[in-house]
């Protein structure tokens, strides 16, 4: 698999996040200022816009221009994390132009760690994380038990998924949501819907 | 919503246009950017000290830029950070060698951003960055704990650590001692506000929350984040006594100690009201003991159209009252 | 009406009592009457100048007493005039014996008690007392024939002729010379406002007038008078370009002529909307040639809560320039 | 008539303002901003207040304070037009401590004096003066002809009413209503009321 699949990688995730613009705003509006279709459009659009037309064939490099474009974007909470884990997977991934199956599990663990380390939130605390988290392991699972990639990435979409839903129920301690203390329990966490439209334009794109 | 803009996508953009034009001898920017914004008098060797955050705040942030407190902000749109990219195009400018201060309100989108730019700083250009958060408002969580991170939202109390930390920087002291300063503002800073009306973002066009006629919000955050108790519009005297017993417990105050008051308007609510409150607040430090030092009143940090106000109170020491006392010649602050 | 005061009869009292709080080594007062606002930094031989009219316009009128502007100032209630014993009193106590001016806006109440004062002051303490009454408001009638009474109302341009010849009696001016000025000053200036909102009298208890949630009124004086045109919200430039044109139209300007300008917010109106007007302003002027010499853009006179702003045009010549750029230091104006 | 006489024309003075308050705030509410009736009430009860215990049996000095407290209660417009009528009245009759029926004319000549040197309006503006006026004439008249100073005080207030009703049809060009411009002419002018009330006072104290 080589830059051009990542390309078309960063193609699906501006795609999902057009097409779930909307879905998004709803979300973030019942529990924050409801700008995440917004962001996450206008940010993935600017990350895929930025190497398009690229020359460049090092994967890593493409994942952190993508990155840097995505944070100049948008420098809301969830565009800065969203650069923050595309310029990490990025830095991991560098001077690969060919990616295997365990590259992707590579990337999106750098993904995290990115993301938290940015964020410093801890997997539970109702954000991006609890989304992405059980997508990982699976991805990681799936891969190490020798799963073709493609099931793989739908599993690991279907593990975000999960991940989302299961954000009802926790108590909110980062960003607008924190605010509501015990009330945020009831609600679901836009970012970790997110990272579970992430994992999904993966799936569609491997 | 009614205000006088044209295209709401532009607010930003032709507002700092309209600041550039007004004060072209003070003002300037960098990276042919409007939002990149630096001092026009830069003093070599100085430390470089700069802030950044959503624009609706306005003198907040970027009207302390000037001779003795800051020396750039990084513009974002309403109520949303600048981007790495601009925090960096600024902070290789006003570095002269004696690195950078990121002064800034405590904001998970604002820390990012500032993070991934010191970040950047370092890595790219070898330029040594401090952070100091200020984190003031004492409605928005109880104090923390010994190594604890401070969960506080930063409001008007910041306008004291620009000042003090700036006035250090303007006497030239070094990185670590500006640094030093502005943290020793910050913890001896105390913020609470007041809402009565909500504020309209241009963009999104509508009021930010519903509030009504009788009603007041006391705690209420500088973006319409929830406050500690809503309840009927009452008189200045009780609204004043309810947010300075907050304030004032605190931090542990003694009969004697000095303070710094800020007494500031949220954007529609006049002048006369704040002296209104200035009046009690007065009052009730004398009942305390407290004796204040000095009163700032007026816009300082306001939330776009939103009525209300916000107190703050610093508490001084000797070294505090010899820096706030400092001149200060900035487009919307002089002293 | 939402404010934060106590009782509405005791508005103006204590807003003062807040003022003199907030400003104690800059303003005090006399005859024991809080509304007798005199300057704390008297100084002797020169002549004095005083102002007065209604509250509710803060900064106007009070806080342009100081070094190098007022000496004094008569505070009246909300849009009321303050009595001739009042004035009497301030003017009393500015006067070191070259005489004092009044400079106040053309309103029929404050020019009744005015005169009175100073015949009072003639007959009763034989000081000589001049008066410039400023009128500059274009929408409020057509320009006064040779001869003929000027029978517009006075709004945000007096901030100018208060400068000028605040400037010109710190130069030990005599009290012709500084009278010369602030009619100069008078004569050169323009101003025409837009209103958004009604404001709210705190005594009378609701909107001063009606206005629907789209609409705005150009040419609306600072009490809320009626404009010269009521009609849909435009984009921020179509009412600068109403605006200025119905200015610049006024008096006779030529390419090169030079001007300084003052945007000013009425209360609600957020100091970003007044540099996008500013920023219109700048391309409007330049397009007819107009250079502008000097911006002053915030909150110079308000009306209460009002949201909405005005435009003021000076026309300089090198004795206003001369004038305008002297240091000036009030607990509201300072440059 | 001795200086008691003159307390009592002002006591019902403050009387007459005092009851016809509201009329005056529902007058002024129309025109202008209504303030009317609070200034003139208030006005003439301090008016009242300054001389109603004082030992002064000069009839114009009692003028001249009366006037005077009134100018620093109530510096309104009328206020302080109604401040410049009784002092001027008060110069006028200076040295005075019995008023005969001619007297009273020049009271109400130097009031009407007062009040047009101060304001600078003119008999047709749409005014006070407009109430006064007819009634200065109609009193002037009377006593010229011998009538008895209890009729012609009559006969003034009631020109001074029918001054008032005919505001109706002037085009104000003083004060607020001036801003309304033609459409001025079709409303009654609050001042004139008070020209009217202060004549019926005159009427009821003589
Ligand atoms: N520290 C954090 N780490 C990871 N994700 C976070 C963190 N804080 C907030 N988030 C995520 O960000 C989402 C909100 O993003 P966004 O709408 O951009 O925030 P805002 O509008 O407050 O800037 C939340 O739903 C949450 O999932
Ligand atoms: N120049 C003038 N001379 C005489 N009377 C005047 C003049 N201007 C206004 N008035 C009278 O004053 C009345 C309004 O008085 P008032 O309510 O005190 O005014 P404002 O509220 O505008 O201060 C008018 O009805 C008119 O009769
Ligand atoms: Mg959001
Ligand atoms: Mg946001
Ligand atoms: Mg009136
Ligand atoms: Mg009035």
């Amino acid at each position: 698999m080589d830059y051009n699949s990542l390309i078309g990688f960063l193609f699906e995730l501006k795609e999902i996040m057009q097409v779930n613009r909307d879905y998004l705003i709803d979300l973030d509006s019942v529990v924050g200022d409801g700008d995440l279709g917004l962001t996450m459009s206008d940010g993935f659009l600017a990350a895929y816009n930025a190497v398009k037309d690229s020359n460049e064939t090092d994967c890593g490099k493409l994942l952190y221009f993508a990155g840097k474009a995505m944070g100049t974007a948008v420098p809301s909470t969830m565009g800065t994390l969203m650069a923050s884990g595309l310029m990490r997977a990025g830095r991991e991934l560098k001077g690969k132009t060919n990616l295997l199956p365990q590259d992707f599990v590579t990337l999106f663990q750098a993904y995290m760690d990115g993301v938290s380390d940015r964020g410093k939130a801890k997997v539970g605390e109702k954000t991006f994380l609890d989304g992405l988290d059980p997508a990982v392991s699976t991805l990681q699972n799936n891969i190490s038990s020798g799963i073709d990639i493609k099931d793989a990435a739908s599993n690991a979409a279907e593990a975000a998924r999960k991940g989302f839903e299961n954000t009802v129920g926790m108590l909110a301690v980062h960003g607008r949501a924190a605010t509501r203390g015990e009330a945020s329990r009831s609600l679901l966490d836009p970012g970790a819907a997110v990272a579970m439209l992430i994992m999904e334009a993966f799936a569609k794109s491997i | 919503m009614k205000k006088i803009i044209n295209k709401p996508e532009n607010y930003v953009k032709e507002m700092l246009e309209g600041i550039y034009i007004a004060h072209p001898d003070q003002l300037t920017y960098v990276a042919d950017d409007v939002h990149c914004l630096v001092t026009a008098n830069k003093i070599p060797g100085k430390v470089g000290i700069m802030t950044g955050g959503g624009s609706g705040h306005l003198p907040l942030f970027l009207g302390y830029v000037g001779t003795g407190m800051l020396d750039g902000c990084a513009v974002g749109d309403v109520f949303q950070s600048p981007s790495p990219e601009q925090i960096l195009a600024i902070t290789k400018e006003i570095d002269s060698g004696a690195g950078v201060l990121y002064i800034y309100g405590n904001y998970n989108g604002d820390i990012f951003n500032f993070d991934m730019a010191a970040e950047m700083a370092d890595f790219e250009e070898g330029i040594r960055t401090e952070t100091v958060i200020a984190g003031d408002d004492v409605a928005s969580a109880a104090p923390s704990k010994p190594d604890e991170k401070n969960k506080r939202r930063g409001v008007a109390g910041i306008f004291f650590v620009y000042k003090c930390a700036g006035a250090a920087a303007e006497a030239m002291m070094n990185l670590d001692e500006v640094k030093r300063i502005a943290e020793k503002t910050c913890a001896n800073v105390r913020t609470m506000g007041v809402a009565l009306t909500p504020c309209t973002v241009p963009r999104v066009g509508k009021p930010s929350f519903q509030i009504q006629e009788d009603e007041m919000e006391i705690g209420m955050g500088i973006h319409g984040e929830t406050g500690i108790r809503r309840g009927k519009l009452e008189p200045a005297d009780n609204i004043v006594d309810e947010m300075l017993e907050k304030i004032v417990s605190d931090i542990p105050y003694v009969a004697g100690d000095e303070v710094a008051v800020l007494v500031n308007g949220l954007g529609a609510t006049t002048l006369d009201e704040q002296y209104i409150m200035t009046r009690r607040i007065n009052s009730y430090l004398a009942d305390k003991g407290i004796k204040v030092y000095r009163y700032y009143v007026g816009e300082y940090v306001t939330s776009l159209d939103m009525a209300g106000a916000s107190i703050s109170l610093l508490k001084l020491d000797e070294e505090l009252k010899e820096l706030l006392d400092k001149p200060a010649k900035t487009p919307f602050f002089r002293q």
